[in-house]
């Protein structure tokens, strides 16, 4: 009898330890995934086109999507409590605005202050929508598509039709994004630096493990303990704050400011963090994933000029792209259940 | 007496939103004389009506607990189909079936994605809001087709001979009362209001939830389609950016009309009304020369409100009544 | 139940008896606000997009004929190039009774029915830097001669390129009718022998949007290497592909010309990016394009070949083919003349 | 059982009003260290407001909480777990997409010096924790994966991290087999022992007597009594939460069965059940006994058309039929009272009227597709008559109605599809004594008018005292069947743990 139940217990560790192995395949499947997309269309557009490879090249991708990695970098963060952000795309204009016209009617003002004017502006646009959710009790999608209108509004009632070119900011603005640090430009660093702390912060701190808890069970979480409310707010807050910086990151890269700049933003930016493997219901999903969304999706847009594919295909791929996303998602969410209640059986 | 008071406080949105509506013919008429000329009204109705169609099938999908981010792009879609079968030398009348034949299999897919594999139509149609717009470009580019038969680009900007009223509104009242009569009375609505508040039981009480929800992804298509075959017609032009961004404009009318964005919840009329609040304040605004962006701050803010204002009061009126029962309570002590 | 119907009477009924009470005032009552007469010069610009710096320009020198002429100046559009946004604001503007239209078309078909709707309410309509199908305006007000503009600017590439290596076009929409006519006299252009060592090799569409021909002038750079040339005859894109050029350190290397504005291009001619590149003066045309307007209006003009009017401190023009009035040959702006132009 | 003279909590005079309705008037209760406190009532006698107000999620009206002999106040859950109160909800509370170690340990990890989530000390801790439980889980698996009873023990493992001193379950077996509420209550039992004051709250008495020291009734928002288990009976018990003596809580009758109604045969579902047979007669009530999982309400999903089978034949009068939905279900007069009310039973904000009537919209309908609203509400008036749904009328939100009532419109939303065969699965789950022996005068009045009845019950009693067969299940096959006459508590027990197979029954 004892040996039975030895023998048990041992096929009963076996298992767990085997389970623990699946657990943490699933856990990166998405990422995994994204990497072979990734490395399946360098090696493919490369090789029928050798200048793709080259390290300017790269630099240009990784350069074409820092921006929008900062955006949904906020992005992410809302998704994972279950919510949305719909006006980051205006707070990015607004704060690129309200940025490049700083410089232009000052032009003596100093760098920090143009960051900080365009940071504080994103904080309290975000703390805005925070308040609407939190506060007021508005479902995200609804408080964020009337703020993504009313934001937008507000720019133009402040742009007017002006518009800040080039020429009318001082250059050392303009090196903002442009200017290197150890051979790669400043905008890239921003971005990844950016995207290591934050998601360093959701995996080690009690914080973050809270944030996924909101978005996994926002009832529970309450139970728990959890102060919901203020989270939520706070990463509202956050999602304002990190626009805020990327608008003013937009004025120093596009340098060309008008009321309309980074218009539709959002949707591109919702489109890299689900492609990257963050579930639009919250509780699940990575940093590290959307940051690799960003990636794919950026890649291919580049990777269509180089295969001289027409760029009005450029939109029809990243629809295809999120659609095809969230397809795998769905197989292998179906997948991991089907394995968990086999086991449960055994 | 309770009964009364139920009922109104079951309709106090829409009553709400002919408050607003009031509201916004009076603001109209203090800004600009032109606002309350039948001329202006028929000119505004004749720039709403694609918006209004798509807001009778959107209004359907949000109750049913779903929504649709791609009519838009589908209305772009269909669009652009009309421009190059006409352009191919097909009549037509025929050209016009090929566009809803077009929409509807654009809804089809879009149903198939969210019932066959279970995904989030939120995320289904953010991807083909992207997929069918790529999709118009890649047919079209940029270019546009304009030499459409008169009778047809009559029809998008023609009124009903001897009066202001135009064949394209005439076209959505229409079905606009069949919406309401399919939502309010029929089978099938009750069906959509009850997948709405809870699918599960409705599959339960023996409704083919896949089949309605596929259905109104189709209806959603079609009618996607049928707004581009009218703005085409209002514009004498197919092309690929048709109504680009509309969709947002379509989702506000929705949820302004008291359309709860979970499902389950609101009427048609409280959609029609907000479509003409919408309207009205854009065209009274824009008479007064306000840019369209500027307006945004207006529909935006009362977007926001329509759901602020009355979590707030609510949140006002049980604090008030918390402090009366703890007064009372006091007392009795 | 009942009460949805109820509602429905109190609401939705307030509107469509708002409309039935116009069938009664009949089509009568459309023509029914204040006659235009001649002293009231009530003239808005609407541009393909407002916040445009080359529409501002132009805007700026049409409220100085307003000016001259005591007559009001307003500018209306949409804030991004939108063909079905003008028809709406066409419609506006034709409740409002103005006394003319002056438009630049995004698209020139999409317009035309509104336009017709306008000029039937008894309202004035000219085109300016775009033109929409000619019988849906009295008079085109053409900023330069198509065919000068197409040649123009692939001469200056040429010369600058010795007559060899791939070019490409970076435009704006391509249903805009003033790029495509000249796009097609550029090929025609380039069609003659010696520009055989020249090869178009691609045809861009910025949109006139800022962001997308700066991606877009970076993707060609990638994917031709061996590009020489970019032409691009519009202020957004030529401004955003110096940006782009400068950006991957190219200037030089690549040519750019086109059309732009001076104070957009002055830090690239400057700096070497841009050699030379082409514009009329945007505030003349807004100029021109006013006195044409208020012309019509007080009648001395009805649009037809031969006619003439006077257009202040710019002369006396006259009308030609189709009802086109041509504001002259555009400027070619450089390093030693480009500090003689502000706007 | 002796009590050391200082109660953990003390509860005294505590009141809490809903709007008109007063929840709670001035109930005292205490909690004494290693003591299984049993608190019993019909729903709506206050017994989820105190677990509530005890959670830190309302706050009373009036009376004063004290721990230790300190009064405190619990504005909000996490002071509430702070004062050593863990809760353990009817349904499990937990993060379906995090692993079992971060469920126990949210919103608590163990931090490094740093101020870092120490994981590798979470995940030892919990293994520690569930060790001393006796209990086999692995502490990666996301709970999405676990089985209710699972999640419990989550639950309870999470109170235990806390050093919770009173731990509060609120029905913690309404959704577990037999088995799975015997382990449990070792646990329970195990905490007790460690000085644990528990506060134990069910519906089921013979759990109470089982493991209960002390019993509290309430009725209306007072208590009634309190006193050790060992001086109630049963019947007592009863008296006192509804106020009056119960005649019978199974009012059976017996009806001379007709013909086969119900013919299933082999029917297998790859994975959850095989080889499934039985038959259902005319006026019978089968019951379904066996542990929850075992594979009863499985069959009837497919039996209803939710699922599909994958091998087997269900026959309806003779007839072998495909079933595909649930809509074809009904076409063959199947009608299926699921487990799950808020689930799948009811549209909570649809009126009495419009729940009743939502299998039969096309019934009321005319050629142009409208609903004959007068006609439906004629309809709906009468089934709700007839079961005697207490509301303010037809027209009534099912959200505002006790679970009782929101079970007999489940009722009569499946009577007015005219059924000859009704799958009744849990009908008196959560329900309180008073609708529970309605529901039961309801069974066996529609057995007696010829209908086919299936029964799916975890409630033992139930399912031995209305049942004219029962037929039980084990891990996905039938284990034993037994007649009316034959069966008892204990035979059920032994075949749905496993221990008897059915050709010892035969």
């Amino acid at each position: 009898m004892t040996t039975t139940s030895e023998h048990v217990q041992e096929a009963d560790t076996l298992s767990r330890r085997s389970g623990n192995r699946l657990v943490a395949l699933v856990g990166r499947v998405r990422e995994l995934g994204l990497l072979v997309v990734l490395l399946l269309i360098i090696v493919v557009v490369g090789v029928q086109v050798p200048e793709f490879l080259t390290l300017s090249n790269m630099v240009q991708i990784l350069l074409s999507i820092s921006i929008l990695a900062i955006v949904a970098i906020g992005e992410t963060l809302v998704i994972l409590t279950r919510n949305v952000d719909l006006s980051v795309g205006s707070i990015v204009g607004f704060a690129a605005f309200v940025a490049a016209n700083l410089f232009k009617q000052n032009p003596g003002t100093s760098l920090l202050l143009g960051i900080l004017v365009g940071c504080a502006l994103g904080l309290v646009l975000g703390v805005i929508n925070g308040l609407i959710v939190t506060w007021g009790r508005v479902p995200a999608i609804v408080a964020t598509l009337g703020t993504l209108y009313a934001y937008r509004g507000l720019e133009f009632l402040y742009a007017g039709g002006n518009q800040v070119s080039a020429s009318d900011v001082p250059d050392s603005f303009l090196s903002l994004a442009t200017a290197p640090f150890l051979g790669i430009p400043l905008l890239i660093w921003f971005a990844a630096v950016l995207a290591l702390v934050f998601g360093y912060w959701l995996r080690a701190s009690r914080t973050g493990r809270q944030l996924y808890a909101i978005g996994s069970n926002p009832d529970a979480a309450r139970l728990a303990g959890i102060r919901s409310g203020l989270l939520v707010f706070g990463v509202f807050a956050i999602s304002g704050l990190l626009s805020g910086f990327a608008g003013v990151l937009w004025g120093a890269r596009f340098a060309t400011v008008d009321a309309t700049a980074a218009s539709g933003l959002e949707l591109q930016v919702i489109a890299a963090v689900v492609v990257g493997g963050v579930n639009i219901f919250g509780g699940s999903g990575e940093i590290l994933g959307a940051m690799l969304g960003a990636l794919v999706l950026g890649t291919i847009d580049n990777s269509l000029s180089f295969l001289r594919v027409s760029q009005f295909w450029l939109q029809a791929i990243d629809g295809a792209a999120i659609l095809i996303a969230v397809t795998l998602d769905a197989f292998i969410k179906r997948w991991v259940q089907r394995l968990l209640i086999t086991r449960r059986q055994r | 007496m309770k009964l009364l008071r139920k009922q109104l406080s079951a309709w106090s949105w829409e009553a709400l939103l002919v408050v607003l509506l009031l509201l916004t013919i009076v603001l109209g008429n203090s800004l600009s004389p032109y606002f309350l000329t039948p001329f202006n009204f028929s000119l505004m109705v004749e720039g709403l009506v694609e918006i209004a169609i798509m807001s009778l099938s959107m209004t359907l999908i949000i109750i049913a607990g779903e929504i649709d981010l791609s009519v838009a792009s589908v209305l772009g879609l269909a669009s652009v189909m009309m421009g190059i079968t006409w352009n191919a030398g097909i009549p037509l009348w025929l050209d016009i079936i090929i566009a809803l034949a077009v929409g509807s299999l654009a809804g089809l897919v879009n149903g198939l994605l969210v019932t066959r594999l279970g995904l989030p139509s939120l995320v289904v149609t953010l991807g083909t809001l992207a997929l069918y717009r790529g999709l118009a470009f890649v047919i079209l580019g940029s270019q546009a087709v304009s030499d459409f038969p008169s009778a047809y680009t009559n029809f998008g900007i023609g009124d009903v001979p001897g009066t202001l009223i135009p064949w394209t509104f005439v076209l959505f009242v229409l079905l606009a009362l069949l919406f309401i009569v399919v939502l309010h009375r029929s089978w099938i609505g009750r069906q959509i209001y009850a997948i709405g508040n809870n699918k599960e039981a409705a599959r339960f009480a023996g409704i083919r939830v896949d089949q309605v929800k596929l259905l109104l992804s189709v209806l959603s298509g079609l009618l996607s389609a049928l707004a581009g075959i009218v703005l085409t017609a209002r514009i004498s032009s197919a092309r690929a950016d048709n109504a680009l961004g509309f969709e947002l404009f379509v989702v506000t009318v929705v949820l302004l009309g008291g359309i709860n964005i979970f499902g389950g919840r609101g009427s048609l009329v409280g959609v029609i009304l907000a479509l003409f609040v919408i309207g009205g304040l854009r065209n009274a605004l824009g008479l007064i020369n306000v840019s369209g962006d500027i307006q945004n701050i207006v529909i935006g803010t009362l977007l926001v409100f329509s759901v602020l204002g009355p979590n707030i009061a609510q949140r006002i009126q049980s604090a008030l009544s918390r402090r009366r029962l703890a007064a009372g309570s006091a007392k009795n002590v | 139940m009942k009460k949805l119907f109820q509602t429905l009477g109190a609401g939705f009924l307030v509107f469509v008896l708002l409309l039935l009470a116009a069938c009664g005032g009949g089509t009568s009552t459309g023509t029914g606000g204040t006659p235009s007469s001649g002293s009231n010069l009530n003239i808005v610009f609407l541009p393909k997009a407002i916040n445009n710096p080359y529409f501002d320009t132009a805007a700026s020198g049409g409220k100085k004929a307003a000016n001259e002429l005591n007559g009001s100046f307003k500018q209306v559009g949409p804030s991004t190039a939108s063909a079905s946004e003008q028809v709406t604001w066409i419609n506006n503007l034709t409740t409002q009774h103005v006394s003319a239209i002056v438009v630049s078309a995004n698209d020139p078909n999409a317009l035309a029915p509104a336009l017709k709707q306008a000029m039937a309410q008894g309202i004035k309509v000219v085109s300016y830097d775009s033109d929409v199908a000619p019988d849906a305006r009295t008079v085109f007000v053409n900023q330069a001669n198509s065919e000068d503009i197409g040649r123009v600017e692939v001469q200056i590439l040429g010369k600058q390129l010795n007559y060899t290596g791939q070019i490409a076009i970076l435009s704006a929409a391509s249903t805009a009718t003033n790029q495509n006519t000249w796009i097609g006299f550029m090929k025609d252009e380039l069609s003659k022998p010696q520009y055989k060592n020249m090869q178009l090799v691609k045809i861009d569409y910025g949109n006139d949007d800022d962001q997308t021909s700066f991606n877009d002038t970076l993707s060609l750079l990638q994917a031709y290497p061996n590009l020489k040339g970019i032409i691009s005859p519009t202020t957004v894109g030529i401004a955003a592909a110096a940006r782009a050029i400068e950006s991957v350190n190219k200037g030089g290397k690549v040519a750019l010309t086109g059309l732009g504005t001076p104070n957009q291009m002055r830090k690239y001619v400057k700096d070497g990016t841009v050699q030379q590149f082409a514009l009329w003066d945007p505030g003349k045309l807004g100029y021109l394009a006013y006195y044409a307007a208020s012309a019509l209006i007080q009648g001395k003009i009805t649009g037809k070949q031969g006619e003439t009017f006077s257009a202040g401190t710019l002369g006396t023009y006259t009308i030609g083919a189709n009802g086109v009035v041509l504001l002259g040959p555009p400027t070619v702006f450089d390093k030693p003349n480009i500090d003689q132009f502000n706007f | 059982m002796t009590n050391p003279p200082e109660p953990i909590i003390e509860l005294v005079g505590i009141a809490k009003q809903f709007g008109a309705i007063q929840a709670l008037r001035g109930v005292d209760l205490n909690l004494y260290p290693g003591e299984v406190h049993a608190l019993v009532g019909e729903n709506g006698a206050g017994k989820s407001t105190l677990v509530k107000i005890l959670a830190g999620i309302y706050r009373p009206d009036a009376g004063v909480i004290k721990i230790d002999g300190k009064v405190v106040e619990l504005h909000n859950p996490a002071q509430a777990r702070n004062a050593g109160i863990a809760v353990i909800h009817q349904e499990p509370t937990l993060f379906p997409d995090l692993n079992v170690a971060e469920n126990v340990f949210m919103g608590r990890h163990p931090r490094d010096r740093f101020g870092r989530v120490d994981w590798k000390r979470m995940y030892q801790e919990v293994e520690r924790l569930l060790a001393s439980l006796d209990v086999r889980l692995n502490v990666y698996t996301p709970v999405q994966g676990l089985s209710v009873a699972d999640q419990q023990l989550v639950e309870i493992a999470k109170a235990l991290s806390l050093q919770s001193r009173v731990l509060i379950m609120d029905e913690p077996t309404a959704a577990l087999s037999a088995h799975e509420v015997h382990e449990l209550f070792a646990i329970a039992k195990q905490l007790r022992e460690r000085g644990v004051a528990i506060l134990f709250v069910s519906h089921r008495l013979e759990e109470i007597f089982e493991l209960a020291d002390r019993v509290t009734v309430f009725r209306d928002g007072t208590r009634v009594a309190t006193a050790p288990i060992g001086e109630l009976t049963t019947e007592q018990i009863i008296r006192q939460m509804v106020g009056r003596a119960l005649e019978t809580l199974y009012p059976k009758s017996d009806v001379e069965p007709g013909e086969v109604m119900l013919d299933v045969r082999h029917l297998t579902r790859k994975g959850v059940f095989k080889d499934v047979s039985f038959q259902v007669r005319r006026g019978e009530i089968l019951g379904f006994a066996g542990l929850v999982g075992a594979g009863r309400t499985e069959v009837a999903r497919v039996v209803f058309g939710i699922d599909r089978a994958d091998a087997g034949e269900i026959r309806i009068g003779g007839k072998p039929l495909q079933i595909h939905s649930p809509k074809a279900a009904m076409r063959y007069g199947i009608a299926y009272v699921p487990e799950d009310r808020h689930q799948h039973g009811l549209i909570m904000d649809f009126s009495i009227a419009g729940n009743i009537t939502l299998p039969v919209l096309l019934r009321q309908t005319n050629l142009l597709g409208l609903v004959n609203q007068r006609r439906e509400r004629e309809i709906a008036q009468d089934y709700s008559t007839q079961l005697q749904v207490r509301s303010s009328g037809i027209d009534q939100l099912v959200r505002a109605l006790s679970g009782g009532n929101q079970q007999k419109v489940v009722l009569a939303k499946w009577l007015i599809t005219n059924p000859t065969l009704l799958i009744l699965d849990e009908p008196t789950r959560g329900i309180d004594v008073g609708s529970k022996a309605e529901v039961h005068r309801i069974i066996s009045e529609l057995a007696r008018k010829g209908l086919a009845i299936i029964l799916i019950s975890s409630d033992l009693p139930e399912v031995l005292a209305m049942a004219d067969r029962v037929l039980v299940m084990h891990e996905g096959h039938v284990a034993a069947e037994f007649t009316h006459a034959e069966v008892d508590q204990e035979k059920v027990m032994f075949a749905a743990t496993g221990q008897v197979t059915n050709d010892h029954h035969q």
